[in-house]
């Protein structure tokens, strides 16, 4: 269950809209159903009373719209961040893509998010609305009745393998905050190390053969905010529309995953919001392991300004051929 | 290829010498313990093995006064290793047929009480098949 | 679209001997962009360069590719034709086809066949070529000389002459030198110090010269004619504009046990000290190591001695820095270490000996005030042997150096002489290999010594020094009696090989300049440009390069001061011209490029941009300097939206020739 | 007509100061290696992006080796040290998608490195050999 | 009407894939379902429709046109079309099926997209017919009955037997030579199911839904409207909608450089991205608002407007479920001319 309130959310940046701190606020606009929320841009107080709602599907990161709102307000947006979002929040100003005076973050506690998929894996399908009460879900369904399923086993996978409760960055905090987790994310990226160089092929054929190049991962993606993609770019030598072959599917999904890598904070948007559930997190995390193994624990966007490994580098470093070979001997 | 082309070859595959190293010093004959026994001194048998000049080497008796103490491989600034010269030539006797040094029927003959068994099992490893 | 010209060089026979370059150029000649194809024995040659400019005008050729040896050969030549028939210097590619085709293939088919993938990728490459200006940047006048032994000091006072400051960074606490230890020069035999302290002087006494003596370099930034360097100054506990040099302090101390490294550790000084009567600055010095009163806090005996008032135990290292538009590494050699050659007894017995401690043995400043006698018990040797090549000429495994260390030869024909002349009582041996003698008037040298003075050369080498008793038994081979000799020698003087010293390897890291496996400096071209370094601005003074003897030394010192003044006087450098550069309209201002240059090369600046939706935005964009930028490329792979990109080497470029090489 | 053995085409990206030169040692020395592997020059190792790799794949090469100059000795103080990062990390993803690890390598080879550069290219060409094709990273369209 | 048992299903997929290539979804590993070639061992999905839509069938993500070999300076134009294998789709749902009408309007149309029109005329469309519709349907809006598709060739599965029923020509033929796998019988079971799915397609959330202010001649009256603003702030301008939405069908054309000639390719475009329709002076939509409006505009209103009132949305829901922010054609159509929910 949510520590905090989407009245106590409304009742402060009403606040802040009321006392002049902030012209603009960044929140969530409820759907059709429970899950369909959708991000949007508060201007005044009605509107946040009508429209203003927060609950288990507000797991967008806001950090990235930071990026145009940032632009648009004349004196600060406001904007909530989720633990995870901090993250992505500093690691936006180390790159100096919005002006900090600009923004307004109140840092809101985060129980973990609800994935609708794995609902109706575990409900049934035809959902028409999801209540929440402390550790239980219930979902209303169209055909087969009112189900209940374990919010634990509802939680989305990034937030299964929640890597911090903790808020790097806010200007105000709403509840308590929390800890840095000693999680299991990189469990599943060394359960592929340990298949042989087949499986491992097998694998992510299989994975990456159902993109349809829709950018969506790119899109939301906190860490890509090229001017310009090299994608999109007809003379990055590598531009495409769509994969026409396997070969497209992994220079996509590789040269994405290295552009972002030691910049990657592990938010876990790309996954989440990829149509074909191609668990494009465990590229990055892979990144992420390799550069934790190989020159110590680096959390992109813990601190604003810090240097990523990839611009850094020790005169001992491992030599590409050991790195592979650690890669492996993991199995 | 003639006879001793063919030697030659034999005893450079056999020892992996490459005597074209040698700048010719002199160091493995001034560090050589048997120097005054032998009719070749180990610069000369490098000196013979590339010039292809074995078969002197293969009749001389310095091939059996060489005491196969690697001073001379040690020593060598170039790492030409002489001693394994003079064991290649060695073999190269030893497999011509009947080219044994010694024969085990010798050895009755040449025992007494002093002499230790491994002297007789290296003799045998150095003078015969 | 490009017209762009082939032309495919013979070399002579080094690259027609296994490439059929008819073949390649008829091949090359229907490449998509070419218009010109033809092929000549020597494209380098005046004809060749001349068939290359009337070709540019007849056929209008907006670019070329020369199919030759390495670019690393003759692009530059190249780049100068195409400017002297009106074209940019950079349309111009090289296919090295004979490097890296001719020469490592035996057969003609396969080398024609690579031969025409290297010019197609060549071509593919220019046809993305655009031309280029390099930019300029402007020149620090004012050199810095990293040692201070005879090439340091005759780099510097040339330097000085023309008229720029320059600054000698000496580790030890006088300059001098390897030189200031020699006792005689061959072939004149003139005393070393009576050539060498005047020069010292000189330096001194320069105004442009300044002497940071007991000082190390310890960073290296920027690039040629904008260097940035720091050095550190050395605690020496002493202040050097007070100390008057008059040594009170040096006779009073109580600690009398260090060893003298000036006399390599054949007698002893004091923790205070000055290393020798003429040495430059002529200041004491504290040994830290050894100084009770810094060690302990208990003693002070030369603060108190000295009237000066110069002595200071609070003195800390001091790092200055300081800007220099050229940098001459002048870091000097010494001998190997003689400790792995156990078969020359060189740690058991005091008697065997290296040629540098005889030096300091003979010197009248030495150990023994001159007296020739031996380390051992003082007594006045009889019998003597040299060793030549010890550790050098060593190759595989063994413990020495592959080079020839080039001056062992003439010095040792000079001690030899030397002792004979002024002991004719000895018998003197020397040992060799070979007698290497290339020089003015040195072959003539080193006859003396066998005809006039009777020095017996042996053909042959030491195979082992055994002492005996009272002497050392030197079991060696002569090699034209084709004997085993036996010598019982009183003393054994070994010609140890040299090794450049052991600071160079840390400096050329700090200098971005190469070495090659010996540790010695690499020369930007072994022929034609022998006292530069590939890096530019660096340049090479000294036995730092390779082995030296005293006029070839001060000849190259001579040499790096010329190319140095070359530089100094110039008011702006060209700039490379393949440099970075980004493209602010893709530019997310994100820092990552500028986080991997090592030059800090890149800035930021907020531009405005017209949006496609009409608005204006500002924005945080990279801008390169030009004069800075190296044209490494780091950045271009640090920048994730390809904004920045590589002149002279664009993602397009490389693209084009991964296809036309994978074609 | 003897049958042709199998030679894999082989990309090798030599830096400007050390590989490159060092090629042109070996070739001073007339040190054979083998004509399928062709050099692309770069001013440093650190201007190989990883998309000129996975290009070289695309484009038919069985295999990719990157030469640089020895760590430390980069001619631009720091250049290969960051190739050095880069390419353990990509190679790293290459072998986790399941690419064989051995078409891909980062060689140091300094200019008076001839021989290695001759051997090295000698044992990465029958390595890659060995492999046979690259058929995890290939781009059928640009097959001859 | 003929019948099979289901006991039976695998004998007739193994009938049908005996004279062509035959497509059915099946559940894949990451749970969901994808349309997958028939063979020994594969089931088809319980799942309402496929992740993908059918249209990749007939206007697949990328397609070859045509090709050119370069050769030195010599430039060889090579056709690389080639007649169709013959192939049929099974389990295609009442929207999807529509879909084919919307795609055949505009790529049948004069002049004939003869690499779509080879596909359409060798592929055979088995639909069936949907009986649990999902929170997210709405085809009703557009006039689709979930529970009487369209087809070659139509399916009911009950809990027995699958049902079909031929209305093609190539219906008919397929049918004929699925006869002996197959039996006639009555309609009885298949009008149970279709008046169940009836009153069940009448209780969903979006049955309310109505199109019928947008249509051909609106274009005025929504081009300006506000609300497009508000719609799409928080749109990532990704391709996802467009991508799993049957009736989208702009594509690019692109040449792709092999190294020893090009490659022309058609690929799906979006007119969500930024380059969409990008020319010589730049791109005619400069903001994601335009770009937007463009999406929804075209299937609500300038589509119905070029096609006798045709809407360009078939109400399959796909978009709903996967929109990474929620925003979907729904959303908009509430939201447009003021009647917010």
């Amino acid at each position: 269950m949510q520590t905090v309130t989407r009245d106590m959310l409304v009742s402060r940046a009403k606040a802040l809209l009321a006392d002049g701190t902030v012209d603009r606020v960044l929140g969530w606009k409820a759907g059709e159903f429970t899950y369909d929320v959708t991000p949007g841009v508060f201007t005044d107080a009605d509107a946040m009373e009508k429209e203003f709602v927060y609950g288990d599907f507000c797991g967008a990161n806001f950090s990235k719209y930071l990026l145009t709102e940032a632009r648009k307000t004349e004196k600060k947006v406001l904007v909530f961040l989720k633990p995870c979002d901090t993250y992505s929040f500093n690691q936006l100003l180390t790159e100096h893509r919005f002006d900090r005076e600009k923004v307004y973050a109140i840092g809101i506690p985060c129980d973990g998010m609800l994935d609708i998929h794995k609902i109706r894996t575990l409900s049934a399908e035809g959902v028409t609305g999801i209540d929440t009460d402390g550790e239980s879900v219930t979902v209303h369904t169209l055909y087969d009745g009112d189900k209940t399923v374990a919010r634990a086993d509802a939680l989305a996978e990034r937030c299964v393998n929640c890597k911090s409760k903790k808020h790097v960055a806010y200007d105000e905090l709403l509840g308590e905050d929390g800890e840095i987790i000693d999680s299991a994310r990189f469990d599943e990226v060394a359960a592929i190390e340990k298949m042989t160089p087949d499986e491992r092929f097998a694998f992510w054929q299989d994975a990456l053969s159902r993109c349809i190049r829709c950018n969506a991962c790119r899109d939301v993606c906190p860490a890509c905010t090229c001017e310009k993609c090299v994608f999109d770019n007809p003379n990055s030598g590598v531009e495409n529309k769509s994969p026409a072959n396997s070969f497209e599917e992994q220079m996509f999904h590789i040269i994405r995953a290295f552009h972002v890598a030691g910049r990657c904070t592990d938010c876990g948007e790309c996954s989440r919001v990829c149509p074909q559930h191609i668990p494009l997190h465990l590229l990055n995390r892979k990144f992420i392991k390799d550069i934790d193994e190989f020159y110590g624990e680096y959390q992109a966007g813990e601190k604003v300004g810090s240097r990523a490994p990839l611009v850094d580098f020790m005169t001992g470093d491992l030599e590409p051929s050991e790195a592979v070979k650690r890669g492996e001997t993991n199995a | 290829m003639t006879h001793s082309d063919r030697l030659k070859e034999q005893i450079l595959r056999t020892s992996g010498v490459n005597p074209l190293k040698c700048m010719r010093c002199g160091k493995c004959s001034a560090t050589c313990p048997s120097y005054d026994e032998m009719e070749y001194h180990p610069h000369q048998f490098v000196y013979m093995v590339e010039t292809g000049d074995i078969e002197p080497l293969m009749k001389s008796e310095s091939l059996y006064k060489c005491l196969t103490c690697f001073a001379c491989v040690d020593r060598c600034p170039r790492s030409v290793e002489p001693a394994k010269l003079v064991e290649a030539v060695r073999l190269a006797v030893i497999r011509e047929k009947g080219g044994n040094r010694l024969h085990t029927d010798d050895i009755p003959a040449k025992l007494d009480d002093d002499m230790p068994q491994q002297a007789l099992v290296s003799a045998l490893r150095k003078y015969s098949k | 679209m490009q017209r762009i010209g082939v032309f495919v060089c013979w070399c002579g026979t080094n690259i027609a001997g296994t490439v059929d370059v008819k073949r390649v150029a008829d091949a090359l000649r229907n490449e998509p962009g070419v218009v010109f194809s033809a092929e000549y024995q020597y494209m380098c040659s005046q004809a060749g360069q001349d068939m290359i400019k009337n070709a540019i005008r007849e056929h209008n050729l907006t670019g070329f590719v020369v199919c030759s040896c390495s670019p690393r050969m003759h692009e530059a030549t190249f780049r100068k034709t195409a400017e002297a028939a009106g074209l940019n210097p950079y349309m111009v590619e090289i296919a090295n086809i004979r490097e890296q085709c001719s020469w490592v293939h035996k057969d003609m088919e396969i080398g024609t066949e690579k031969a025409i993938v290297l010019g197609r990728t060549a071509i593919a490459k220019v046809n993305l070529n655009a031309p280029l200006t390099p930019g300029e940047s402007p020149v620090t006048k004012r050199a810095l000389v990293i040692g201070g032994g005879i090439a340091g000091i005759q780099t510097a006072l040339d330097i000085a002459d023309a008229g720029f400051p320059v600054d000698i960074v000496e580790t030890k606490p006088t300059i001098g030198g390897k030189m200031a230890q020699i006792d005689k020069t061959f072939p004149t035999l003139d005393c070393a110090a009576c050539i060498l302290t005047p020069k010292m002087v000189d330096a001194a006494q320069n105004d442009k010269i300044r002497i940071l003596s007991y000082s190390e370099v310890t960073d290296v930034r920027g690039f040629v004619g904008n260097f940035s360097v720091t050095i550190k100054r050395k605690a020496r506990y002493v202040n050097e504009e007070i100390c008057t040099g008059c040594g009170l302090c040096t006779e009073k101390c109580p600690q009398k046990k260090v060893p003298n490294e000036f006399n390599l550790g054949m007698d002893t000084r004091r923790a205070i000290y000055i290393p020798f009567a003429q040495a430059i600055p002529k200041v004491a010095t504290i040994d830290a190591d050894y100084c009770t009163m810094l060690k302990t806090g208990k003693c002070g005996v030369c603060a108190k001695v000295c009237t000066a008032g110069a002595i200071d135990y609070t003195q800390k290292d001091l790092i200055m820095e300081e800007k220099y538009g050229a940098i001459v590494a002048a870091t000097g050699f010494n001998p190997i270490s003689m400790e792995p050659f156990d078969e020359f007894a060189y740690s058991q017995s005091k008697d065997v000996i290296t040629s540098l401690e005889l030096e300091r043995l003979m010197n009248a400043a030495g150990p023994t005030s001159g007296q020739f006698v031996r380390p051992s018990d003082g007594k006045h040797p009889h019998k003597i042997v040299f060793v030549q090549c010890v550790g050098s000429r060593c190759a595989g495994a063994s413990k020495g150096k592959e080079y020839c260390s080039k001056i062992c030869c003439m010095y040792t024909a000079k001690h030899a002489m030397l002792i004979r002349d002024k002991y004719p009582d000895t018998e003197v041996y020397v040992f060799y290999i070979d007698v290497r003698t290339p020089g003015k008037n040195f072959d003539e040298f080193y006859r003396r010594a066998v005809e006039e003075y009777g020095v017996h050369y042996i053909k042959g080498m030491v195979g082992k020094v055994t002492p005996t008793g009272d002497t050392l038994r030197v079991q060696a081979s002569d090699l034209l009696a084709n004997k085993q000799i036996l010598i019982d020698a009183d003393l054994v003087v070994l010609a140890a090989a040299i090794e450049p010293d052991k600071s160079a390897r840390p400096l050329a890291t700090m200098l971005t300049a190469s070495m090659d496996t010996n540790d010695f400096f690499t020369e930007a071209h072994p022929k034609l440009r022998p006292v530069e370094s590939p890096t530019a601005g660096v340049f090479l003074s000294g036995a730092c390069q390779g082995p030296k003897d005293i006029p070839e030394t001060v000849s190259q010192a001579s040499a790096a001061a010329a190319k140095v003044i070359g530089l100094l006087v110039k008011d702006k450098l060209v700039c490379n011209a393949c440099v970075a550069s980004s493209d602010e309209a893709m530019c997310n201002g994100c820092s990552t490029c500028e986080r991997v240059c090592p030059y800090g090369a890149i800035t930021y600046a907020d531009k405005e941009f017209r949006m496609p939706d009409r608005t204006t935005r500002i924005r945080r964009v990279a801008q390169v300097n030009q004069a800075v930028c190296q044209g490494c490329g780091a950045c271009t792979v640090a920048c994730p939206s390809g904004a920045m990109d590589l002149r002279g080497f664009s993602n397009k470029q490389i693209m084009a020739e991964v296809d036309a090489v994978c074609k | 007509m003897q049958v042709t053995e199998y030679k894999p085409k082989i990309v090798a990206f030599c830096c400007n100061w050390c590989s490159y030169a060092g090629a042109d040692l070996a070739g001073n020395n007339r040190l054979n290696y083998p004509d399928n592997i062709k050099i692309i020059r770069v001013p440093c190792s650190c201007r190989v992006n990883p998309m000129f790799i996975l290009r070289a794949f695309q484009r038919g090469a069985d295999g990719v080796i990157l030469c640089g100059c020895h760590p430390g000795d980069c001619h631009y103080t720091s250049g290969n040290y960051y190739t050095r990062r880069r390419m353990a990390l990509l190679f790293s993803m290459l072998s986790y998608l399941g690419i064989e690890k051995e078409r891909t390598r980062v060689e140091w080879v300094s200019a008076a490195e001839g021989a290695k550069f001759a051997a090295t290219m000698n044992e990465f060409s029958a390595q890659v050999a060995a492999l046979g094709e690259n058929k995890r990273l290939e781009d059928l369209r640009c097959k001859p | 009407m003929r019948k099979c048992s289901l006991t039976a299903l695998d004998a007739l997929f193994a009938k049908m894939a005996e004279s062509a290539a035959l497509y059915l979804p099946v559940d894949g590993d990451d749970g969901r379902a994808h349309y997958a070639q028939w063979q020994e061992g594969l089931h088809l999905s319980d799942a309402l429709n496929t992740v993908r839509s059918a249209k990749d069938f007939f206007f697949p993500q990328t397609e070859n046109l045509m090709a050119f070999k370069v050769n030195g300076k010599t430039i060889e134009i090579i056709d690389t079309r080639t007649e169709a294998d013959d192939f049929i789709v099974f389990g295609v749902r009442a929207c999807d099926v529509r879909s084919f009408d919307i795609l055949d309007t505009v790529f049948l149309a004069e002049p004939a997209d003869s690499y779509y029109a080879n596909r359409r005329a060798h592929g055979v469309i088995i639909s069936l017919a949907c009986t649990r519709p999902a929170e997210t349907c709405f085809c009703s809006t557009f006039g689709i009955d979930a529970s009487t598709p369209a087809g070659d060739v139509v399916c009911w599965k009950t809990d027995d037997a699958l049902y079909m029923e031929a209305k093609t020509e190539k219906g008919s033929a397929l049918m004929a030579a699925l006869a002996d796998l197959t039996e006639e019988c009555d309609t009885d079971a298949v009008k149970a199911q279709q008046a169940t799915t009836k009153e069940r397609m009448a209780k969903l959330p979006l049955a309310d839904l109505t199109a019928d202010k947008f249509g051909g001649g609106k274009t005025m009256e929504f081009f300006s409207d506000p609300a497009w603003a508000t719609l799409s702030e928080a749109c990532l301008g990704c391709g996802t909608c467009t991508f799993v939405c049957p009736t989208c069908q702009c594509y690019d054309i692109k040449d792709f450089d092999t190294g020893h000639g090009v490659t022309r390719l058609r690929c799906w475009d979006s007119c969500m991205y930024s380059d969409f329709t990008k020319m010589a002076h730049g791109n005619p939509r400069l903001t994601q608002v335009e770009r937007f409006r463009q999406r929804f505009m075209h299937k609500l209103v300038y589509y119905p407007e070029n096609n006798g009132g045709v809407f360009g949305c078939v109400g399959c829901g796909r978009c709903l479920t996967r929109c990474p922010i929620s925003m979907n054609i729904v959303k908009v159509m509430k939201n447009l001319g003021g009647d917010a929910k």
